[in-house]
């Protein structure tokens, strides 16, 4: 599997994402918005940070960059999108996943570990994880409120499409919800950091296997071992 | 060329954490002849075109490509001609 | 063109024009006799920047000359945008402290952040990635709006602009006391990590290279922010404030990888940010470290605003620029760089042979003057120091006892109190795990954080009892880089060196330049002591509103190495069973003591007894024993005492503690005293045999004082009596919950 | 009672990264035509005071109080009887 981490202006969490990767047997590339094509992915993650600074709303500048239209393309082929905190918010700005982030209901950022639960584990993102897994997970986002109307809200319950949601909600999110896969079900938003939960050293290992099983959907796609 | 003035507000549908924080801290100083206070934002710019209808549609334009996030975000402008 | 007309050499000399920019008449005199002539506008305005102590440091000098500053460790001192000390395998890291007490004041947001921005820079214009930041706060008691109000801002201005970059916001510390009232201090370090090869320099060398500007355009923010720092804060100031700047945190992430690419592909010769007094520091001090002149084109320099005078570009603080000196031919090569950072790079000027600063505007020349003049001529003042008399009065008087009716309440008092209870809702809003290098978070002694590719991670921390010093400045100093190593040793760190950010009110008042004087030996003695120079430092004077100065407060920002990971060590308790000691002797006195505040609503009298050398030996005992695995847990003694720092170890944790004490000092002293050079520290009772030797060995005392269980209680008997019986969550509600209640949130 | 819409603009001096940062994008999507874009804030609310004086006063002391950073901005409002 190749993977391509997309960076924009003002995104900082690349090198998290790419450390954690590597410890996999996967190709990944850190790959500029200036990039012109992403064909030569298998999967897309967009990580965490504040691309063009969040200025406006989280996530809004971002989605006029070019690379957007890329991004698009690789949804609608079907490959693997993963947007992680600031990545959820822009996937949401262009449309990828429906609603809307909000500031968090105490107007303040928060980082903090969350216990977060697995509602689905029926999706190429979180396979390798039980039903109702309990996460230990951290979170840092200002704007991690999510918001969609009622009609949106009833299909993303009824389709299975709330994929995370917290335990205890520290945002104000729309029925805990800390993470939405599309119809489709290979794009998933996720505003928890499941990349700084994979070493023991760092207080969780909770978030490995939403990498592990994002590996392994693709490998059993396309018949590999 | 036109002065543009954007009015991005929060639909009604949606809780407003802000100005009922703003609300609650000027209720707790007294001033409790204020409510539904909401806060949105108020952007203003510079357009060089010719044609107001011209101006029209470029501004609403902007305001769905960027602007404004119409899922949450209601919006309205004016155009002044300068 | 100005906004005004600017007043002639003649007006200026004959209306004391110079007096407005907090230029003296001597020195006036002094800037015309070097010059042979009258300064126009422009020149005097350059003077008045660089002859202001934010950066002549006209009255510090004397005093900060005497610290020690050299080690094998050192591989940068004082004198350059960071200090930086040796990790080994090629590595060092970069770090300095910075305040930003003045804007903060004005505009709390956007001056904590550019305050951040600022300490970036510093650091990463020395070609280090920042890895971590730090800040050290004081703000009046959370008592009235303004307070409240301006302490929410400062922590998210902190937040808006750290969090932004990238950079993980790992510890501090934060007190209120009414001293800081009218003057609050925000002081911000940062933590940067370089490889040996990579170290830059502020030097503009090679006659008839390019200066080159790269990052944000310049605009008419914070026109005389360096003398506006370096004045009193009177009320009268309050109302010409100038415009304060704005931070644009998306640009210097820009401008920081812009930078860092830059020098990873080594095409710069000098690069300097412009700070305080922007572009007229960056260009003096790199052109007269080099002994060369340099000449600028202000028509040149991106501009914001429409019109500006050379006065006002040569004076603007505009955020997010830096100043780059570039060998001839090479400017394309930096220009497209920058390009793909969206940043845009100019070459403004020149390196020339003549020592002088000539800066050419619309065709005509509009300031000639000798570099030296500007970054080395500044006079330097011996300031009158006087011993206060309340001094003498606190020393006579020892504090012995202070009357407690009930240990349990006072305890929680002692939590709530908002210098000793839980920093939670500060430190939260900070993005600490960025990077996903922080090992140990905001809560413990001191961060930790990660080295990738090595064993390695440093500890760092700042610390400064301000109250300690007011009482006694000597002793308080020493405390405060004791303290500071003691936290770092607690967390399995040997500590390196220091940063200084020295906050006092004027140096002019005599009694104010003798704490000046007085912390700072007391600063210098352990830093020989512990080994730790000092690296890099700021100072910050005339802290003061209407005459009353805050609390002295140096502020000391420590750095150490760990160099294997397993010797990390926490704060909280790990395991049922384990045994709780005490290392190092309790000695009488309350003076200067939060218990003491708590009762008497303010401090006063001596300091319990300080000795460098019985110091010395607990934290090498400490460290040894962490380093030989005996420790689960290690805690430094501080605000609060004995009580407060047990409650410190076992809150957040589903652990309880059974203590059973011995002493005949009175119950106030054991419980809530705060002498120094004790650390509470937990372990495996198989172990406890190896520690007694080890203390014996470093002539420490020691003493088992309880245990460890799972009852989530904490009991606590002095002389066999039950002085404090709780819960821990109890405990744990009023600790944490005291700050959001102060400021209703 | 008023409906009051207070308009808070940041001060021509003080810099505005989200608005540059709004603009750029635009320019780079070939929006040229947008100039000095200001992003400030657009804040509603109802008052319930009798006089249309009385309710000036009010908002002004509301503003300066609370609503606006008086340092680095700018205000203006509109009273809408109702
Ligand atoms: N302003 C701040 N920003 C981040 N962390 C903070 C801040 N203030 C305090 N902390 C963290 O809270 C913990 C307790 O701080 P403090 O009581 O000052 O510790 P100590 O007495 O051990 O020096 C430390 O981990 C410290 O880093
Ligand atoms: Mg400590």
């Amino acid at each position: 599997m190749k993977t391509a981490i997309v960076v924009f202006p003002g995104t900082s969490g690349e090198h998290e994402v790419y450390q954690v990767l590597t410890q996999y047997d996967v190709q990944v590339e850190i790959v500029s918005d200036l990039t012109t094509s992403l064909d030569a992915y298998d999967g897309i993650i967009i990580p965490g940070g504040f691309a063009y600074g969040d200025y406006l709303r989280s996530g809004a500048i971002a989605k006029l960059s070019p690379i957007m239209t890329e991004i698009k393309k690789a949804a609608e082929d079907g490959k693997l999108v993963l947007g992680i905190g600031n990545g959820f918010q822009i996937l949401l700005e262009c449309n990828l996943l429906p609603g809307a982030m909000l500031p968090n209901a105490d107007l303040k950022f928060k980082c903090c570990n969350v216990p977060v639960i697995v509602e689905n584990n029926q999706t190429a993102f979180t396979c390798d994880y039980q039903e109702k897994a309990q996460l230990d997970l951290p979170i840092a986002h200002w704007a991690g409120n999510y918001y969609c109307d009622p009609v949106t809200l009833e299909q993303l319950e009824q389709q299975g499409q709330i994929v995370f949601r917290y335990h205890n909600n520290p945002n104000g999110s729309l029925n805990n919800i800390a993470g939405i896969i599309n119809r489709k079900g290979n794009v998933l938003g996720i505003m928890a950091r499941p990349e700084r939960a994979c070493d023991q050293l760092l207080g969780s290992v909770d978030g490995s296997k939403l990498f592990s099983s994002m590996i392994r959907s693709w490998r059993d796609s396309n018949g590999l071992l | 060329m036109y002065k543009v003035k954007v009015f991005v507000t929060l639909k009604e549908a949606v809780l407003d954490p802000q100005g009922k924080a703003a609300q609650n801290s000027l209720h707790y100083a007294n001033y409790i002849q204020v409510n539904n206070m909401r806060i949105g934002k108020y952007i203003e710019f510079d357009l060089d075109v010719e044609e107001r209808a011209e101006g029209e549609r470029l501004v609403d334009e902007i305001c769905q490509k960027l602007l404004v996030n119409t899922v949450v975000e209601d919006y309205r402008f004016e155009l002044l001609e300068v | 063109m100005a906004y005004y007309n600017e007043p002639t050499p003649e007006q200026i000399a004959e209306e004391k024009i110079y007096r407005q920019m907090a230029v003296s008449d001597d020195e006036f005199a002094l800037i015309q006799k070097l010059l042979g002539r009258l300064p126009n506008y422009t020149e005097l305005g350059l003077f008045s920047v660089m002859w202001s102590e934010h950066c002549s440091y006209k009255n510090s000098k004397p005093v900060i000359k005497k610290f020690p500053t050299t080690g094998p460790q050192v591989l940068q001192g004082p004198g350059e945008g960071a200090g930086i000390v040796d990790i080994g395998d090629g590595l060092g890291i970069a770090f300095k402290i910075e305040s930003h007490n003045h804007p903060s004041a004005v505009e709390p947001y956007q001056g904590a952040a550019t305050g951040v921005g600022g300490i970036l820079r510093d650091v990463f214009s020395m070609g280090a990635r920042p890895i971590a930041l730090l800040n050290s706060l004081r703000f009046g008691e959370l008592a009235n709006d303004r307070m409240k109000y301006l302490f929410k801002g400062v922590v998210a201005g902190i937040a808006g602009y750290g969090n932004r970059m990238g950079i993980p916001t790992v510890g501090g510390e934060i007190y209120f006391d009414s001293s800081y009232e009218g003057n609050p201090l925000v002081n911000a370090m940062c933590v940067g990590l370089i490889r040996h090869d990579q170290i830059q320099r502020g030097i503009a060398k090679g006659v008839g290279n390019s200066v080159v500007y790269v990052g944000a355009a310049t605009g008419r923010d914070g026109i005389h922010g360096a003398t506006f720092a370096s004045v009193e804060f009177g009320d009268e100031a309050a109302v010409e404030l100038p415009a304060v700047q704005a931070g644009d945190p998306f640009v210097e992430k820009l401008l920081m990888e812009a930078c860092l690419e830059l020098i990873e592909k080594d095409v710069l010769l000098g690069i300097q940010d412009m700070g305080a007094a922007g572009l007229t520091s960056s260009s003096a001090e790199m052109a007269s470290k080099a002994g060369n002149g340099i000449e600028l084109n202000l028509d040149l320099v991106p501009q914001r605003d429409p019109n500006m005078s050379a006065y006002e570009m040569m004076l603007s603080e505009s955020q997010e620029r830096m100043l780059l000196v570039v060998e001839k031919g090479r400017e394309q090569e930096v220009e497209a760089i920058c390009q793909k950072w969206g940043l845009t790079a100019v070459t403004i000027g020149r390196v020339t042979d003549d020592g002088r600063m000539r800066l050419l505007h619309k065709g005509q020349v509009v300031a000639d003057v000798p570099v030296d003049y500007l970054a080395e001529e500044a006079p330097v003042y011996h300031q009158p120091s006087r011993e206060p008399a309340s001094f003498r009065e606190n020393q006579a008087k020892l504090v012995e006892d202070l009357s407690i009716n009930n240990g349990t309440e006072t305890l929680k008092q002692l939590l709530a109190m908002p210098s000793i209870a839980s920093k939670e809702w500060v430190f939260q809003q900070f993005d600490y795990l960025s990077g996903n290098n922080t090992i140990v978070r905001p809560g413990s002694d001191a961060a930790i954080i990660r080295i990738p590719e090595t064993n390695k991670a440093i500890g760092i921390t700042t610390d400064c009892n301000a109250g300690y010093i007011y009482l006694d400045p000597y002793t308080g100093g020493a405390i405060a880089v004791a303290e500071a190593a003691r936290n770092l040793v607690c967390s399995g760190a040997k500590p390196l060196a220091i940063t200084d950010g020295l906050n006092f009110g004027s140096p002019e008042n005599p009694e104010v330049f003798w704490q000046i004087e007085q912390a700072a030996i007391g600063i210098s003695e352990a830093c020989l002591k512990f080994g730790t120079p000092v690296v890099s430092g700021n100072v910050s004077l005339y802290n003061e509103t209407n005459g009353n100065a805050i609390y002295p407060t140096p502020i000391i920002g420590m750095v150490g190495v760990i160099e294997k990971l397993d010797h990390i060590t926490t704060q909280h308790v790990k395991t049922a069973g384990d045994v709780v000691v005490l290392l190092g002797r309790t000695v009488p006195g309350l003076g200067g003591s939060q218990l003491q505040k708590l009762i008497d609503g303010e401090i006063s009298g001596k300091l319990p007894d300080f000795d460098l050398a019985y110091e010395a030996r607990v934290q090498k005992l400490v460290l040894a024993a962490i380093q030989q695995g005996l420790l689960a847990s290690a805690h430094d003694l501080s605000e609060g005492g004995l009580a407060v720092a047990l409650a410190e170890i076992v809150m957040e944790t589903p652990f309880g503690l059974e203590l059973n004490l011995n002493s005949s000092l009175p119950t106030s002293v054991i419980l809530f005293g705060e002498a120094q050079s004790r650390v509470v520290v937990s372990l495996n009772e198989e172990k406890l045999a190896a520690l007694k030797q080890l203390a014996a060995t470093y002539d420490v005392e020691l003493a088992v004082i309880g245990q460890v269980n799972n009852s989530g209680n904490y009991i606590l008997r002095l002389n066999g009596e039950e002085i404090i019986a709780t819960s821990v969550v109890e405990l744990e509600k009023t600790w944490k919950g005291a700050i959001p209640c102060m400021i209703n949130d």
